[in-house]
């Protein structure tokens, strides 16, 4: 039973540490929105979802305790992720290739 | 029948929880990350009308919503904080704070809408019908992706307000506050997919 | 009924035997091996068990020897599937319409037709169309079968060696009398497919020609 | 395995007679939220829908028995085959072994009080009826019911006029369903494990249903927007998947089998992991290659998400996915036959009893084999685009579901059923129903396979009449096979009412369940035992118990 700490230690989160977060975030908002009007192709897309990831990662490790949470929890979400990033590579070796 | 009520699954396991609502998370994200792969496939498909079609698109609109849903997240998080500190009464009323947020956003929404089915454009429209292919289909998941998020939108909200009440009747309180947290997280959900609908709807230039 | 009729179909039948008469043996090995430990080791012949936990040596051997099994499926199937998406360039180009529950034919030069008509011999491919629903174009004689979209343009490709009358069946569900949804196609002799040929083109007032048309 | 709950000659007052709420009769039960009522609630309303899915089976065969009209028209035919398949998919299969034998086994098996969400437990079984009302009640609406195929495949699911909405929105909600109880499992199993169950001293049927809730997780959410598009796209006129509109029916195919393929390991895992607890318990010695078959479970799972696109090899995709698909699936029959290798050396030097859970496993494992093996002719490409849509595909996927996993439920069923309801069931009367149902299934389904090498393709009302001799002898399996179903349900039930008192472990099982008496008390057991052996460990046991039972 290596998971069996059911009343785990409490991680209070200061205030202004989702202060800088929420000020990040803001921040990153602004440079997806100023570089999407500067024409950059195919890498303009690549660009944008680059940016909303990092954002993601923000949220999830400050907003959402990933930090704090055990390592089982990482697992999870590593194998969801996986799993969507599986689901949409296969499905475009259907579509990227002359069909 | 002897009816003894028992008092059935005695022991509180706050960790299980937050594993279930997380687990609940990826069923949420993979809900989403179905009708991604349908817009990718499509963007693919027709990457010149995507890119007309999302000209239409009011850019400030959306980051204004933007703002407002990453704030209202900060607010969602820090009454965990307030409520860990003892403060119900601040917590609660980050709550309310967010719980305004979320219907800013949905006030916001409601105008984008109503002007672009003013314009003709929703789906069964001769307008949008008349057009190519590719924006039909963009309008069309426009409006389901913006639609069903805004169907967790008002899910947030329901929850929080139960989360309120329990609150108030100190079910949830400093020392046990799983379900507020569990709300929060469902709330940070909303947030990490408007996160993804904002660049992939407004910013395709 | 079950003929084997074009290019393809004899490779097809091959590879199918060829897994077939593969897992027959293994089906056989297993059930006599089941069998015969369940009479060997009952209760009344065996009443003192032996625990035996594994055996790595074992668990290696099942797992490579089907994965060797199980390429040399993949890749004949893959070589066989290979041959059935090189088309011919010089293919007489036909373009078949389904919608519900029924097929027609258009050649090259306009002529259209509610059977499908081919020379022996030569390779035929067909454009696949539909009007309405799904279906699929299906010869089970060729072996062969396509799916038929409304805006998707597949297609596929034969080469029939023997004269005859082959069913064509829809093989995608598509509604009501999707079981009705037969035509045919009948391969014949060059000679008898040009005066064929012919006719009906002189009937339709084109020139009996099998090059594509260009379009005025 | 040690601690024995209780007393062992004293009987408690089991689940049975006590509720966990301050109500009496039905009203005890709607309300519980004790996993072993839930998992009696999810078994009868199964058994009754599996039932009627059965008659709709029968009449399918009845007509088909000659060519042209027999006893229906096309319309009430390809709705029938259609509410078939949602019902045996939906509301048979898919909860068949997690819903009902996973809720009333795996936490006693591990141990555990309960699952961990006793009223999302609850909640997911109202879902489970919501959705099969719904769908029992659009085959009442004006219009008809759905007769689009389970598969529900646009634009024809757009353009019928039948009563398409309700049957995909039981669908999405079934889904849901399915999705809490994966949840429910998951976090049950990672938190609820008794003192020294370690996870390689978990039983194996656990671990198929651990993996089973993941891809029931990870994968249903996928079908249940995917079904919700085309309620949207039939009800509002979204552009989707409609090719009128410029939407992409493959890809719709696409959506549905990243689901639905998954979906067959949800069947059968489960299915898997019971096969591995009976043999065990019958040929009296360890399973052979525990960690093989618990980690071919995982696999399993993991290669089952990746080859959907294998249900689609006729519809014009890449040639790219095409090779990269069937490459896959051969990938993911190696994880099986590992399985059957090691089931069958589990038999070698045991002490074999022949009693009907066996017997329905001896019939799992040859029907499976077959639809494996079918399954690897279907995996080849070239063979593929033969094959594919014709009742070849039917013959290979019932001989997997029914064949499989409906004798993995059947074996379930006469396993557990002395410890779920604390009675014994005439053992003579079910050797003889298993002998009628394998025959009659193998009679049933076998001449499709032969059919479908020759032609006859699938979905057909009407037929060519070189076709018929096959069809007369599969309806004629099909009376067979319902007559062994009759026989065997008969006798299960007369066996809950009548039959003799079943001892608390009639089999000589070691897992934790034979350690409750028979049924098990309200929270199972009076103290969470602390586990010290593996699962299969028969070093300590006496003959059993059965032996007097005879």
């Amino acid at each position: 039973m290596s998971d069996h700490h059911s009343q785990e230690n409490v991680h209070v989160v200061d205030y202004g540490k989702y202060i800088f977060v929420w000020l990040s975030l803001l921040a990153f908002t602004g440079i997806t929105v100023s570089v999407s009007g500067i024409n950059l192709g195919n890498w303009t897309v690549v660009i944008a979802l680059v940016i909303a990831s990092v954002k993601s990662w923000y949220v999830l490790n400050y907003f959402m305790h990933l930090r704090h949470e055990d390592i089982v929890f990482k697992i999870f979400i590593s194998v969801a992720l996986i799993t969507l990033a599986i689901f949409v590579s296969l499905t475009f070796l259907d579509y990227s290739f002359v069909r | 029948m002897s009816s003894t009520a028992h008092t059935h699954v005695a022991h509180r396991d706050d960790y299980g929880s937050r594993m279930g609502m997380w687990l609940f998370l990826f069923t949420e994200l993979i809900l989403f990350g179905g009708l991604f792969i349908v817009y990718a496939v499509y963007r693919y498909m027709h990457q010149q009308e995507f890119h007309l079609a999302a000209q239409e698109l009011n850019t400030t609109i959306g980051m204004l919503n933007t703002i407002i849903l990453l704030t209202s997240s900060m607010t969602a998080a820090m009454s965990i904080t307030a409520l860990q500190k003892g403060n119900v009464r601040f917590s609660m009323s980050l709550i309310v704070v967010t719980i305004l947020f979320a219907g800013t956003f949905m006030v916001n929404k409601f105008f984008e809408w109503s002007a672009k089915i003013h314009h003709g454009i929703y789906p069964g429209s001769k307008e949008l019908v008349m057009r190519p292919e590719g924006e039909i289909l963009y309008f069309g998941l426009y409006y389901v992706m913006t639609g069903l998020h805004a169907l967790h939108v008002i899910v947030g909200v329901t929850i929080f307000v139960f989360v309120l009440v329990f609150m108030k009747t100190g079910t949830v309180n400093q020392t046990a506050y799983v379900k507020l947290e569990n709300a929060a997280l469902y709330w940070h959900l909303v947030d990490l997919i408007w996160i993804f609908l904002f660049p992939l709807f407004y910013l395709i230039h | 009924m079950f003929r084997s009729a074009s290019n393809f179909s004899d490779n097809v039948d091959a590879v199918f035997l060829y897994i077939a008469g593969l897992s027959l043996i293994v089906l056989i090995g297993i059930t006599v091996t089941m069998v015969y430990f369940v009479i060997r080791y009952s209760r009344k012949r065996n009443p003192v068990p032996k625990n035996i936990e594994g055996n790595l040596t074992l668990e290696i051997l099942w797992t490579a020897i089907p994965f060797l099994l199980f390429m040399s499926m993949f890749y004949f199937g893959w070589v066989g599937y290979k041959d059935m998406r090189a088309i011919p360039a010089d293919a007489i180009d036909i373009r078949v319409t389904a919608r519900m529950w029924q097929w027609s034919f258009e050649y090259p030069n306009g002529v259209k037709t509610d059977t499908l008509y081919v020379p022996v011999s030569k390779a035929v491919k067909v454009d696949l169309k539909s009007m309405d629903v799904s279906h699929a174009f299906y010869v089970p004689a060729f072996r062969i079968k396509k799916d038929v979209y409304a805006n998707k343009n597949n297609n596929l490709w034969f080469r029939s060696d023997k004269v005859g009358r082959y069913d064509i069946a829809c093989a995608e569900y598509c509604g009501l009398n999707h079981s009705k949804m037969y035509s045919a196609v009948q391969v014949m002799e060059q000679k008898d497919f040009d005066a064929w040929f012919a006719e009906v083109s002189k009937k339709a007032g084109v020139q009996p020609t099998l090059v594509l048309q260009l379009k005025k | 395995m040690v601690n024995v709950a209780g007393p062992a000659d004293k009987i408690e007052p089991s689940f049975l007679e006590v509720s966990t709420n301050k109500y009496k009769g039905i009203l005890s039960w709607l309300l519980t939220v004790d996993h072993k009522r839930i998992g009696i609630l999810y078994l009868f309303s199964m058994m009754t829908f599996f039932s009627v899915a059965v008659v709709f089976g029968f009449l399918i065969r009845l007509e088909l028995i000659a060519p042209g009209r027999t006893i229906m028209g096309p319309q009430m035919y390809n709705q029938l085959f259609t509410l078939h398949g949602i019902i045996m998919i939906f509301l048979f299969i898919i909860p068949g072994l997690p819903a009902v034998f996973g809720n009333f086994f795996l936490p006693i098996m591990i141990g555990a009080k309960d699952v961990i969400f006793p009223r999302i437990n609850l909640f997911s079984w109202y879902l489970f009826i919501t959705g099969g009302l719904i769908a029992v009640i659009s085959t009442m609406l004006p219009g008809g019911s759905a007769d689009t195929g389970w598969t529900f495949y646009v634009p024809y699911s757009v353009r019928t006029t039948t009563n398409v909405i309700p049957a995909l929105a039981a669908a999405f909600i079934l889904g849901f369903s399915s999705i809490l109880t994966g949840l429910n499992f998951v976090t049950t199993v990672h938190r609820m494990r008794a003192p020294g169950m370690t996870w390689f001293k978990m039983p194996l049927f656990v671990w198929g249903l651990y993996a089973t809730a993941w891809v029931q997780i990870l994968a249903t959410p996928i079908i249940g927007i995917t079904l919700a598009l085309v309620i949207v796209e039939r009800f509002l006129g979204v552009g989707i998947f409609d090719p009128a509109l410029g939407g992409d029916p493959v890809l719709y195919q696409h959506l549905f089998w990243i689901y639905s393929h998954p979906a067959v390991y949800i069947m059968i895992i489960p299915a898997m992991g019971i096969v591995s607890e009976i043999i065990p318990v019958f040929a009296r010695r360890t399973i052979f290659g525990y960690r093989f078959i618990a980690f071919s479970s995982l696999a399993i799972a993991l290669f089952g998400s990746l080859v959907w696109a294998h249900h689609m090899f006729t519809a014009g995709m890449s040639d790219t996915a095409q090779f990269v698909f069937s490459f896959l699936t051969y990938a993911v029959s190696i994880p099986s036959a590992i399985k059957i290798f090691n089931w069958v050396s589990t038999m070698y030097k045991g002490s074999i009893q022949l009693d009907p859970p066996f017997l329905y496993v001896l019939s799992f494992i040859f029907q499976f084999s077959i639809g494996g093996f079918t399954g690897l002719m279907l995996g080849a490409l070239s063979v593929n685009i033969h094959l594919q849509d014709t009742s070849f595909v039917v013959a290979h996927f019932h001989y997997v579901m029914f064949g499989g996993t409906g004798f993995g439920i059947f074996a379930a069923m006469h396993y557990w059923f002395p410890k779920m309801f604390g009675r014994m069931y005439n053992k003579k009367v079910a050797t003889w129903a298993w002998a009628i149902t394998t025959i009659g299934y193998n009679a049933l389904y076998f001449p499709m396979f032969i059919m479908g090498y020759l032609g006859m393709p699938r979905r057909y009302y009407d037929y060519l009449p070189e076709f018929q001799p096959y069809h007369v002898a599969s309806t004629i399996g099909s009376w067979i096979l319902i007559l062994g179903l009759i026989i065997m349900f008969t006798n299960l039930i007369v066996g809950m009412r009548r039959g003799k008192k079943a001892p608390a472990n009639p089999w000589g099982g070691a897992t934790l369940e034979w350690t409750t008496q028979s049924p098990p008390i309200l929270e199972n057991f009076h103290t969470i035992p602390t586990i010290e052996k593996g699962p299969y460990d028969y070093s300590q046991f006496e003959i059993p118990a059965a032996k007097e039972a005879q």
